[in-house]
């Protein structure tokens, strides 16, 4: 089963190559979309209670996005992201219970505690880091990626990011610079539609952010990103060509933010949003349409949805349950970290 | 007099401005959204339209080039950032361009930008929303730099900011956003260049800015139950400084502790210690003291960042090892503040 | 006398609109452009002298870009520049006296001496300024233009800038706010084919530096540099469309440099140049291509040239001879003009 | 021991480490052309290929970006800027990224990177090409920060920069490069945190930097002349900094004057300057004394340059009226350089 990658918003043609996909790989898609939603549902619960003390930018209907990119990696291809890092981290792998732990501040969180929600890590996937200065990683996913072309390494390195970053002159650079080298990066925005507050069209005259590239020799795309097989699709054509030497690739996917920019609820009410985008983003949510299609064409049954529901809530439960029980960080442990220690020399 | 919080006082000043000078305009991710930068610009574009009042794209640099060539070009733009962090990114324009521009052509134009941003501590804010970054703008010459602690502050000092034909820069700090202060029913600029002695006292001086004074009379307040008097000495204007009030004060205690939200290394509290060494040796009975930030990453976990950042607590301390005192009974309790995330 | 404006690299083609151009016209573009050549000759012949004592970045071979450019331009439209401004000074219409004094460091130069060869500036004719740090003024020029377009002015603001600025992300940063809130300025890019020693081909994958604005929505076009009545024609059509609310554009000018990247000297043999590259530039020498073209189509004759060279010659030498008697600035005043007084408020 | 220019033995440096570890790769404008960076990476391309030695575009913000993914990535970069004044556009990146990445993610990662600058004092390089940015790399923590003076030190903390797992900062001057100094046959690293005692005496500390350090030597030779001897220390490796060194100076002769390549307010000079008088009160016989830039746009014009900059007159002249001679006949002779432009 593998749908050719789609191009019109939310529109979803997928008929050919099914066989290229076992069920074993459409339902593990699913499956680590449901994660996601449900992590994020149980931090959005639990938010009030203060257990997080830290911001959480949350990313509920924009889990086809970070599952399909993921899923067309490679264990040792790297992902770097954005402080809306939650969904890209469960979908590289990263460890439940180090996610919890961390977002409690802990010491057994997957950065000691000290990152937080908007500095997720899992280096032991390929998730290398998320930042939370918008644009500013992309330019490090391209060094990463030279490292690899200068070492004759077949990694590849990918760069999530949203809307907002491409306003950044940092991207270009980046772009220009990935162009200039044939580096083996692909470039994924994140397109759901605000950076924060502002549209779009607040900060570009010219809203096809995938063709921000071009004039650069960067080729681009844009693809729904709420159809997580269309975007495992994409992915996975520009994963080939990458690794051919093909070159840079810019993909943008289309999505749309549910919550509120930052923090638990959402604002659908709020005046910067459009109640159509919200009433389209309802039809197409990414779990229901990836549920839909695996109904449809696989032996999907509720039977086995109620079952990965309850692995999921297990999971979670465990996980809380591990960071609650965790150590907070010693305060005497403060500057632990700053340095690595330097190899001793002469004198 | 009017009692409002700092974030009011803010708004207050920038609606009385623009009304006063349409070539006053605010600029900046946000200002026109429903959040409205913490509520300081709220309603603004409706009231001046979006010519005058309006989002930008997410780029710093350029941005802040822009605002460089608005003011040149006749505007006095006021750029709003939410986060003090962000302001790397545009330190080529401001420390390049707008702080030289006016010498280096030979005094023929000005920049008349304000340039406002605000210091985002705790609540998990973490290693990149939590900078304060006064020192750059102080260490190169060219920017005027001040760091308001009350609404009465906040509010004169913006209009001021305004006014003045130089670009400026003004740091606020997120904990201060909801306190209350009295302000005149119809704003008033407050010049630059004073220092404000917040409360008197004869035993040490503390000099403290932006939420540090805050937390300094708190600290005050706590040694004065033992019998030490304090006086708390805020630098609000940092460029240009009014020295002569901080010399005066130390001069009359003879102890100095210098209390700043970054980091201590080429910081602030460095330069109020040196600044103090050279001018008011003779005066100085002990050692100087230092407190900021410690010098590691901000961390976000709660243990970790309490352990980060100076406090009434870790103030009150300082000055008992200043003074050779000796009362590990000492308890101060934790700032109690209303004030939660997300954000 | 109006040209088309050309594309070909180093191509003439300008049988069209001839009428539009006088013969003063004519004449007056080519007078600046050999002023500007005999000025950066005297500079180059007098360097070794150490009269002047900062860097200078000559402009010899450039001179039908600056000249052209700023012809098409009105009294109160603005421009700025980087440090390679000799040129641009001088077609503004800036004071030559003045510019001697500067780089000789006097008080009476155009920035009182502080500014040197590459902070020229000349607000009574429009030319703001220019800054050595490369990009980071075209920014300000679109922050002028902003202020244009806000107060409902008719001035138009230009920016110079070379090959090399297009690498910095702050010139898409500019390009795309400029295109966001249609602002009435004009790109002109340099491209005399490198950037220090750096060729264009050296730090882009895509050298058509022209197009690096049409995915952000700014049109571009590339035109001979070195045909000052090419660039004339171009800038009065971009000048038109900008005026009537076109929004920005972006202009490539491509030319050649002349002499090393910064100081008095030729360095032709340096292995980043291509000889041919070399051969070309000295056949398309912008001062001789306009005085061919203007001996065949104007009456101009070797004495109105003698006449003319007489002039800037004179020019010149009394510009030095002012710039020798002024004082330099008295070391006292050394913390003049660092801020403008403020007006006084109350208490 | 050999005697070679700075230039020289930051060159020796560089091909030594690239020939022991093929990971080392050289970036930055102009790094693999004809000029070289004033020859310090002179044919390096050539011996090591353009893999390994490349030229960037001019994005300072980005190429930096790239030099810590590269680093991440497992290459160890010298990303070189020809001029400090530039660096203004990477402070995001290496402030917000290369110094709070290992932190920031629970000390996972490290990012080895060494950023080269050079500081371009004279020959009117003017407002922009003159700037040290030594504080501000200072101010935050997270990176390792140098100065070196002599060849020595330019090879050793070259060698050492590039050993290191974290993010260095070398500060070079263009005004040292010419100067030969002696450095062993076989390059050796020399540890960080070590300040060095270019002179003894006894009467008063001149703790000064960089070229600084050559302008104090030459001040203390002026003032041994009136039996006045000046004791020289260079705190050659900022951070960490070998702060026992300068206070035992300090601690020996009472009088410290204290003289930085950049300007004074938070700068070096007040870092230790408030070091000093924390640490080293007891010993102060006179305030502390401060030299930098003058609080002003660098100008190009000479007479305003020449007042601009410290040099060993202004030292000489800070150093009498700290010890209150009055001795108006003293002339210090312009430092005779061979330095001239055009850059
Ligand atoms: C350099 C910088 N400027 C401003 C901000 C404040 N900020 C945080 S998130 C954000 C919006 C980013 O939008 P987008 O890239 O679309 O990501 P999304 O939040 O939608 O995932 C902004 C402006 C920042 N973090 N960094
Ligand atoms: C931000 C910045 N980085 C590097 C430099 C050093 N530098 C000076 S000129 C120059 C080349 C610029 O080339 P270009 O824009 O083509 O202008 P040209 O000198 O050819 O007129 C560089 C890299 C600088 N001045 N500013
Ligand atoms: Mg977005
Ligand atoms: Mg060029």
């Amino acid at each position: 089963m593998r749908w050719k990658p789609t191009t019109g918003p939310f529109a979803v043609d997928g008929q050919e190559d099914e066989a290229q996909m076992t069920a074993e790989q459409g339902y593990a898609l699913y499956r680590a979309m449901l994660r996601i939603r449900r992590v994020e549902e149980a931090i959005a619960r639990m938010y009030p209670s203060d257990k997080i003390q830290s911001p959480v930018h949350l990313s509920i209907g924009q889990e086809g996005v970070s599952v399909g990119v993921c899923l067309a990696l490679g264990p040792t291809d790297r992902v770097y992201g954005t402080y809306r890092g939650h969904g890209l981290y469960i979908a590289k792998g990263g460890d439940l219970k180090k996610l919890f732990a961390e977002l409690f501040g802990r010491v057994t969180g997957c950065a000691k505690g000290r990152g937080g929600s908007m500095h997720l890590v899992a280096p032991e996937v390929g998730l290398m880091g998320c930042s939370a200065i918008v644009a500013g990683i992309i330019p490090v996913a391209v060094g990463d990626a030279l490292a690899s072309k200068v070492q004759g390494s077949q990694r590849l390195v990918v760069v999530v990011f949203g809307d907002g970053a491409v306003d950044e002159g940092v991207f270009f650079e980046s772009v220009n610079f990935a162009a200039l080298k044939q580096l083996p990066v692909i470039f994924v925005c994140e397109n759901n539609a605000y950076a924060i507050h502002s549209r779009v069209a607040d900060r570009h005259r010219q809203a096809e952010l995938f063709r921000y590239g071009e004039s650069l020799g960067v080729p681009g795309e844009r693809c729904n990103g709420n159809d997580v097989f269309g975007v495992l699709g994409t992915m996975e054509r520009a994963v080939a060509d990458v690794r051919r030497g093909c070159g840079p690739q810019l993909v943008e996917f289309m999505t749309y933010r549910w919550q509120e920019h930052v923090g638990p609820n959402t604002d659908h009410a709020e005046p910067y949003r459009d109640p159509r985008d919200i009433e389209r983003a309802r039809r197409f949510d990414p779990l229901n349409c990836a549920e839909g299609r695996l109904r449809e064409r696989l032996d999907l049954t509720d039977d086995r949805i109620a079952e990965w529901e309850t692995d999921v809530q297990r999971d979670i439960d465990e996980a809380i349950a591990f960071a609650e029980a965790s150590p907070f960080p010693d305060p005497a442990s403060l500057f632990e970290d700053l340095y690595e220690e330097a190899p001793s020399c002469g004198s | 007099m009017r009692l409002v919080t700092y974030r009011d006082a803010l708004h207050a000043a920038l609606s009385q401005a623009m009304e006063e000078d349409p070539t006053v305009c605010v600029m900046g991710i946000g200002v026109d959204d429903h959040k409205a930068v913490f509520g300081s610009t709220k309603d603004l574009v409706k009231r001046f339209g979006p010519h005058r009042v309006f989002d930008t794209p997410i780029a710093e640099g350029g941005m802040t080039g822009v605002a460089i060539g608005a003011a040149l070009g006749g505007l006095k733009p006021v750029h709003i950032h939410i986060r003090c962090d962000f302001l790397y990114l545009a330190l080529d324009q401001l420390l390049n361009l707008a702080a030289k521009w006016r010498s280096m052509f030979g005094g023929q134009m000005s920049v008349p930008l304000v340039v406002r941003a605000v210091v985002g501590r705790s609540w998990g804010q973490g290693a990149q929303h939590s900078q304060s970054l006064q020192s750059f703008m102080m260490h190169v010459p060219g920017i005027k730099v001040a760091m308001p602690t009350t609404a009465y502050d906040a509010q004169g000092l913006l209009l001021s900011a305004i006014a003045d034909p130089n670009p400026v820069f003004l740091l606020e700090h997120r904990l201060l956003y909801e306190l209350t202060g009295e302000v005149p029913d119809y704003c008033r600029a407050i010049p630059f260049g004073k220092t404000v002695v917040r409360r008197e006292g004869d035993d040490v001086t503390l000099v403290a800015n932006s939420y540090m004074a805050v937390e300094a009379l708190r600290a005050a307040d706590v040694l004065s139950g033992y019998g030490i008097q304090a006086e708390v000495v805020d630098p609000v204007s940092l460029v240009p400084m009014d020295e002569a009030t901080i010399l005066n004060s130390v001069r009359k205690t003879g102890r100095l502790v210098v209390v700043d939200t970054s980091w201590v290394t080429c910081g602030v509290s460095a330069e109020i210690a040196a600044l103090v060494a050279e001018k008011a040796f003779d005066s100085l009975k002990a050692p100087v003291k230092r407190l900021g930030m410690q010098r590691t990453v901000c961390p976000v976990s709660k243990p970790l960042e309490r352990a980060f950042y100076p406090h009434a607590g870790t103030i009150v301390a300082e000055v008992l090892d200043l003074l050779g005192e000796q009362r590990l009974d000492v308890q101060v309790p934790e700032t109690a503040t209303s004030f939660k995330g997300p954000f």
